[in-house]
């Protein structure tokens, strides 16, 4: 079972660990990623996402998929916000239940790593003397 | 041929818009389009990677083009 | 920051995600042991979780200590359920956040796994013929 | 000397109830406990372990003992 979305509106992490919950799970790992407040010692000021929204769930699905198959998860769910985003807001949600608890981290884990790499979603960190988009340049 | 081009991120700031149209001679696949991209835009070069997209989905450098292809421009993504 | 906690009421994930929350938390990875319905092949009706208090809070918050040391973690919320449990409610949640999320995983793996082995809790499954302390037995 | 013995788990069902208090000659140390309750108590030997505790923390066979101590025995945890 995959639930994975794109919201322009807050995440709710509560949704994504509901929507894992299994008679079967015997664990559940959830990982929050959120706005950070500074980045090499800089203060960001608020964050901006953009997505290519038909391909990131696509990828996103993909990886979903991939982790199915190798952990046998009973659920995932990946929810990505887009928008602007103040510090401390979550910018995504990945919840995964699997039998067994060590599954759960490694899926969990590769997910988040594997979108990281490949979902087509773009972050710009604004401070109060200009923006930059994360990552662009080596 | 006539392709349409899509940018995101910082690809949209250096083609200096989110979507064009470009006319091209001699460009056969996506690594030529590639190559004509960081030509006229040497800003791509700067950049960690250069991605392109058709169809929703990633392609390699010999993926054919056609006319009235829509090719998605992927700088390097960071979300999460 | 330390929240070590048991209870005999339902757990809540969010407060424990709530009480992890960081300006500088980049991960945060939260798991949640659930209560599952079968034991090799065999149906559960519910369980019962018995804790000698005092002991599992200080060996609860004995890993959260080399958790933080270990990972640098900004913070970690530990809550174990006892009492009896019905199949899918919590029997225990745990979430740290950190500065970067690799070191969140394996803070919170290490928890868990650490917990398992050492905090004393036990757990008693209930099954229509008979019941068995978990894992008492070689 | 006297010992007081909290019980768990399994244990609380081998001992038959939660807290006993026992008189005892020659034993000077948990390890010393350990064994009689093995003896007097033979499923205690059919545990995957047995540790006890005292002041809330595990401790080790050779722990010594004081008259009036309060002893807990930790059957093999499952909690998580």
């Amino acid at each position: 079972m995959l639930d994975i979305q794109i919201h322009s509106t807050p995440l709710d992490t509560q949704t994504c660990i509901d929507f894992t919950s299994h008679p079967n799970a015997g664990g559940n790992t959830v990982f929050v990623g959120t706005v950070r407040e500074f980045t090499k010692g800089k203060k960001v000021l608020r964050l901006e996402f953009e997505s290519y929204e038909p391909m990131a769930i696509k990828e996103m699905t993909k990886i979903a998929k991939l982790a199915e198959e190798k952990w046998s998860t009973l659920a995932i769910s990946i929810h990505h916000r887009v928008g602007v985003l103040s510090i401390g807001e979550l910018a995504v949600v990945i919840a995964v239940s699997t039998p067994h608890r060590k599954a759960s981290f490694e899926a969990c884990e590769f997910m988040i790593d594997t979108l990281k790499e490949t979902v087509p979603i773009w972050k710009k960190e604004i401070f109060e003397d200009g923006e930059v988009w994360v990552a662009a340049h080596p | 041929m006539t392709i349409k081009l899509v940018a995101y991120g910082i690809a949209k700031d250096i083609l200096g818009k989110h979507q064009m149209e470009i006319q091209l001679e001699a460009v056969n696949n996506l690594g030529d389009l590639k190559e004509w991209l960081c030509q006229q835009y040497p800003d791509f070069q700067k950049l960690r990677s250069l991605s392109l997209a058709v169809n929703e989905a990633y392609q390699d450098d010999d993926f054919a083009l056609n006319t009235e292809d829509e090719v998605v421009i992927i700088p390097p993504v960071s979300g999460g």
